[in-house]
C-alpha cells in the first residue's frame, strides 16, 4: 500500500512537470531555421520529394546507419539468448490444428502480393510515405503469414542471413561510394538526381531504401522464427 | 478543418480509453495486449491527422503490427504465466 | 503469376512509363522466382469467351446479392425483436479446384446472412443468421447453388 | 457534371456510413460471437466500399488506388472473418439460446 | 489540434508509467512499456505540428516554390520514424528475456525473481 | 450540400466507432473483442480516407493500404493464438 502510493506520488510530480510543460509551450507560426533550410534545399540538392526521407537517408543517414546496426544486434541477441539452451530430441509439446484449407489456398494467394505490396512501399519511399523500415515491416508481415498458416514450416535462416548480410554490404558500399564520387559518406549524389517526381530520381536514395527495406525485413523475419520456433514451456 | 479537430478529440478520448483497459491488471493478458495494440493504431490515425504519414504508416505496420505479433508468439508460449 | 503481380504494380503506381516498367518487372520476377508454388488469380482460370462472360454475370449476381441482402440485415438489427434464428447448416458443394472453392467461400461469406465457419472437402458448415432449410438439398440450394452455377464455369 | 459526380459521390459517402452504423449496432446488439462476426464484417466491408466508391467519385484521380483498396478489403475481410469463426468454433465459445442447429458439432461428435 | 495530442501523450506516458510500476506480472509491465513509448512518439509529433499546414511531401498538391509556406517541421518526424522502430527492437528484446526467465522459474511474477537482490 | 454531406457521413461514421469501441470494452469473449478490433480497423479507413479528402493529398491512401493488410493479420494472429495452433 505504502509502495502504490509512492507510485502514485512520483507520478502525481511528473504530471505537474508536464502541466508546466504544456502550459509553456507555444506553437510556433513559421518554420524554424533548421527546417526551413531542408524545406527550401531538398527539392534541388536531394531531388527527393520526400522530405523525411531525405532527412533520414542523406541529412541524417549516419543515424540510420547505426540505427539498422542496432536492430541487427537485437536480432542477433534475441537468435542467442532464444537458441541457447534448447534441448534436443523432445517434440513441441501439443498436437498443431491444421490451417484448414481455405486458409492454406488465401494465404498461397496472398503472400506474393503482400511481398509486392512491402516492395512498392520501400521502393517509392522518397516519393510516398513510406520506406525501408515500414516495406521491411511489411515483408516480415508476409512472412509471419507463412509461419501462422504452416506452423512446422521452418524458414531458411541460411538465406535470411544471406540476405541480410548482402544488403548490409551494399548499403556501407554506397556510403563509401560517397566518398570517392561525390561529396562525403552516404551522399547520393552518385547517381544523376532526375526530375522531381519521377521514380529513378533523387540520386542513390531509392537504392539505399530498398537495401535497408531487405535487411530491415530480414532482420525482423529472423527475430520472428526464432520466436516461433522455441519450445513450449 | 473542425472536421479534422473532432476527429482528433474522438480520437483521444478512444486512445485513453484503450490504455486504461491495457493497463487494468484484472483481465486476461491477451486482452490487454490487444488493447495497446489498439492504442497504437489509433495512435497512428493521430500521427495522419498531424501531417505525418511517414510515421503514420511505421507506427501502424510496426508500432501496432509486429509488436502485437511479438507478444502473442511469446504469450502462446508462457500459457501458465498468464495468472499473477 | 507473374502477370498478375504486375498487373498489381501498375495499379498500384498509377501510370505506365519506362521506368516504372522496369522496376514492376524486376520485383515480379524476383517475387515470382520465390515463391514458385504461389497462386494467383488467373491459376485454374479457363480463359474461354464463356468464362469471361460467366464472370461478369458472376460479379453481377454477386454485387446485387451484397446490397440486397446487407439491407435485409440492417433491417433484422434495426428492429427491436432482433427476429433471428441461427444455426449451422452443412451445404455441398460440386467444384473441385481450390481457386473456385476459396471464391465460392468467400462469397457465401461476405453476403451477410450466411458465414462459412468450416469446410471439409465437398461440404460447408455455414453459419446462418436466419435458417431457411435444414436438411442439406435445401441448404445447398438456397445458399450454393446462385455462385456455383457462375463459379464452375469459370474455374472448373 | 462535376456537380453530378460530387453529389453522387457525397451520397454514396452517407450510404457507406450507415452500413458502418448498422455493423456497429449488430456488433452491440446480436446475442453471441457467431452473429457479431456477421453483423461486424460484413456490414463494415459494403459499408467501406461504398465509402471508397464515394471518394473516388469525389475525387476520380485517386480512383486506381482506392479500387486497389477495396479490392484487398473484399478479398481478405471474408477469409479473415472465417478463420475467426473457425476458430471461435474450436474453442466452443457458447451460441446464443436460439440457435435452432449445429450440424458441425454433431459432425464432429459423430467422428470421435 | 496539437495541444490536443500532447495532453494525450502525456496522459498515455502517466498511464503507461502507472501500469508498469504497479504490476507484478512481468509481460504486463512489458505492455504498459509500449503504451508510454507510443505516448512520447505522442508528444514528439505534436510539437512539430503547425497549424493549418500540411504533410512534407512534395508532389502536385505541395509545389516545391510554396513549401517553405505550406509544409510543417519535418525533423520530429524522422526522429520519432527512428524511435519506433528501435522501440520495437527494445520489445523484441524485453520479450526474448521474458521468455528466458520463465524458463527458469515456470512464473513471470516479479517477485519471484530475487537473485540478485540483498 | 456536398461539404455537409460529408460532415453527416462522418459523424455517423464517428458513431460506428463508439458503438464498435462500447463492444471492445465489454465483449465477453476473445473472439468478440477481436472482432470489434477489426471493425475499428475498417472505420479508421474510412477516416483515413475522409482525412485524405479534406486534406486533398492522395498520398494518405497508402496508409490505407496498410491498415487494410494490419486487420487481416492481426485477426488471423489472434485466430491462431485462441486456436492454441501457433
Amino acid at each position: 500500500m505504502i509502495r502504490r502510493l509512492f507510485v502514485v506520488l512520483l507520478l502525481f510530480g511528473l504530471a505537474m512537470v508536464f502541466s508546466g510543460l504544456m502550459a509553456g509551450y507555444s506553437p510556433d507560426e513559421v518554420l524554424n531555421l533548421s527546417a526551413r533550410y531542408y524545406a527550401e534545399h531538398t527539392a534541388q540538392d536531394i531531388g527527393a520529394a520526400n522530405i523525411v526521407t531525405a532527412i533520414i537517408v542523406t541529412f541524417r543517414g549516419l543515424d540510420t546507419l547505426g540505427e539498422v546496426t542496432v536492430l541487427f544486434l537485437t536480432a542477433a541477441i534475441v537468435g542467442l539468448v532464444l537458441s541457447h539452451g534448447r534441448r534436443e530430441g523432445r517434440g513441441s509439446g501439443r498436437e498443431l490444428p491444421p490451417a484448414g484449407e481455405l486458409l492454406t489456398t488465401g494465404t498461397r494467394l496472398l503472400v506474393p502480393l503482400i511481398l509486392l505490396l512491402g516492395a512498392y512501399v520501400f521502393v517509392n519511399g522518397h516519393l510516398t510515405p513510406g520506406g525501408g523500415f515500414q516495406g521491411g515491416a511489411i515483408l516480415a508481415s508476409a512472412i509471419l503469414l507463412l509461419l501462422l498458416t504452416d506452423p512446422l514450416r521452418r524458414i531458411s535462416h541460411r538465406l535470411i542471413t544471406a540476405i541480410e548480410s548482402t544488403a548490409g554490404l551494399v548499403f556501407v558500399g554506397i556510403g563509401l561510394l560517397g566518398i570517392v564520387l561525390a561529396g562525403g559518406f552516404l551522399d547520393n549524389r552518385i547517381l544523376p538526381i532526375g526530375s522531381l517526381g519521377e521514380l529513378f530520381s533523387a540520386g542513390a536514395i531509392p537504392i539505399i531504401y530498398s537495401f535497408i527495406g531487405l535487411k530491415v525485413g530480414a532482420e525482423f523475419s529472423s527475430m520472428l522464427a526464432h520466436l516461433s520456433e522455441t519450445e513450449d514451456l | 478543418m473542425t472536421l479534422l479537430i473532432a476527429m482528433s478529440l474522438l480520437l483521444s478520448i478512444t486512445i485513453v480509453a484503450a490504455a486504461l483497459l491495457a493497463i487494468r491488471g484484472s483481465q486476461s493478458l491477451a486482452i490487454s495486449i490487444l488493447a495497446a495494440g489498439l492504442v497504437s493504431l489509433l495512435a497512428s490515425v493521430q500521427f495522419l491527422l498531424l501531417a505525418a504519414p511517414d510515421v503514420a504508416m511505421t507506427e501502424a505496420a510496426i508500432g501496432s503490427g509486429l509488436t502485437t505479433f511479438l507478444f502473442f508468439f511469446v504469450l502462446g508460449r508462457v500459457r501458465g504465466g498468464e495468472h499473477d | 503469376m507473374f502477370a498478375t503481380l504486375l498487373l498489381f504494380w501498375l495499379m498500384l503506381m498509377g501510370r505506365i512509363t519506362a521506368d516504372v516498367l522496369i522496376v514492376g518487372v524486376i520485383v515480379s520476377l524476383a517475387i515470382a522466382l520465390l515463391f514458385p508454388s504461389g497462386l494467383s488469380f488467373f491459376t485454374e482460370f479457363r480463359a474461354t469467351p464463356a468464362a469471361f462472360v460467366a464472370g461478369l454475370r458472376y460479379y453481377g449476381l454477386f454485387f446485387k446479392e451484397l446490397v440486397k441482402s446487407n439491407l435485409k440485415l440492417a433491417a433484422i438489427v434495426l428492429s427491436p425483436s432482433l427476429p433471428i434464428k441461427p444455426g449451422i447448416v452443412k451445404v455441398r458443394t460440386r467444384l473441385k479446384s481450390r481457386m473456385g472453392r476459396l471464391m465460392l467461400a468467400n462469397s457465401i461469406s461476405l453476403t451477410p446472412g450466411t458465414l462459412t465457419v468450416e469446410m471439409d472437402g465437398e461440404w460447408l458448415y455455414v453459419h446462418w443468421v436466419s435458417v431457411g432449410s435444414t436438411d442439406v438439398e435445401g441448404a445447398t440450394a438456397e445458399i450454393v447453388a446462385g455462385f456455383e452455377r457462375y463459379l464452375e464455369v469459370i474455374y472448373g | 457534371m462535376t456537380l453530378i459526380l460530387d453529389l453522387l459521390g457525397a451520397i454514396l459517402l452517407v450510404g457507406g456510413t450507415v452500413f458502418l452504423l448498422s455493423g456497429g449496432i449488430g456488433l452491440v446488439r446480436m446475442p453471441d460471437a457467431y452473429n457479431r462476426i456477421q453483423a461486424g464484417t460484413k456490414a463494415t466491408t459494403l459499408g467501406t466500399l461504398l465509402v471508397l466508391a464515394g471518394v473516388a467519385c469525389l475525387r476520380p484521380d485517386w480512383g486506381l488506388k482506392l479500387l486497389l483498396i477495396g479490392l484487398f478489403l473484399l478479398f481478405t475481410n471474408p477469409l479473415s472473418s472465417q478463420v475467426l469463426a473457425r476458430a471461435a468454433h474450436r474453442v466452443g465459445v457458447k451460441q446464443a439460446p436460439q440457435t435452432v442447429i449445429d450440424r458441425l458439432e454433431e459432425d464432429l461428435g459423430e467422428k470421435s | 489540434m496539437a495541444y490536443i495530442a500532447m495532453t494525450t501523450g502525456f496522459v498515455l506516458i502517466l498511464i503507461g508509467l502507472y501500469g508498469a510500476l504497479t504490476n507484478r506480472n512481468i509481460l504486463r509491465m512489458i505492455v504498459a512499456f509500449t503504451v508510454a513509448n507510443t505516448g512520447v512518439n505522442l508528444v514528439m509529433v505534436a510539437v512539430g505540428y503547425l497549424h493549418g499546414r500540411t504533410a512534407p511531401i512534395l508532389d502536385a498538391a505541395v509545389p516545391v516554390a510554396e513549401a517553405v509556406e505550406r509544409i510543417i517541421d519535418p525533423v520530429p518526424q524522422a526522429l520519432v520514424l527512428t524511435a519506433i522502430v528501435i522501440g520495437v527492437g527494445v520489445t523484441a528484446l524485453m520479450l526474448a528475456y521474458a521468455y528466458k526467465l520463465y524458463e527458469s522459474k515456470r512464473t513471470l511474477d516479479i517477485s519471484a525473481f530475487k537473485d540478485l537482490k540483498w | 450540400m456536398v461539404d455537409l454531406l460529408i460532415y453527416l457521413a462522418a459523424t455517423i461514421a464517428g458513431v460506428a466507432f463508439l458503438l464498435a469501441l462500447w463492444r471492445f470494452m465489454a465483449g465477453p469473449t476473445a473472439a468478440d473483442r477481436i472482432i470489434a478490433f477489426d471493425s475499428l480497423t475498417i472505420v479508421s479507413i474510412t477516416g483515413i480516407a475522409l482525412a485524405a479528402l479534406a486534406e486533398g493529398r492522395g498520398i494518405y491512401l497508402d496508409v490505407a493500404l496498410v491498415y487494410a493488410l494490419l486487420s487481416f493479420l492481426g485477426v488471423i494472429v489472434v485466430a491462431r493464438y485462441i486456436e492454441r495452433g501457433f
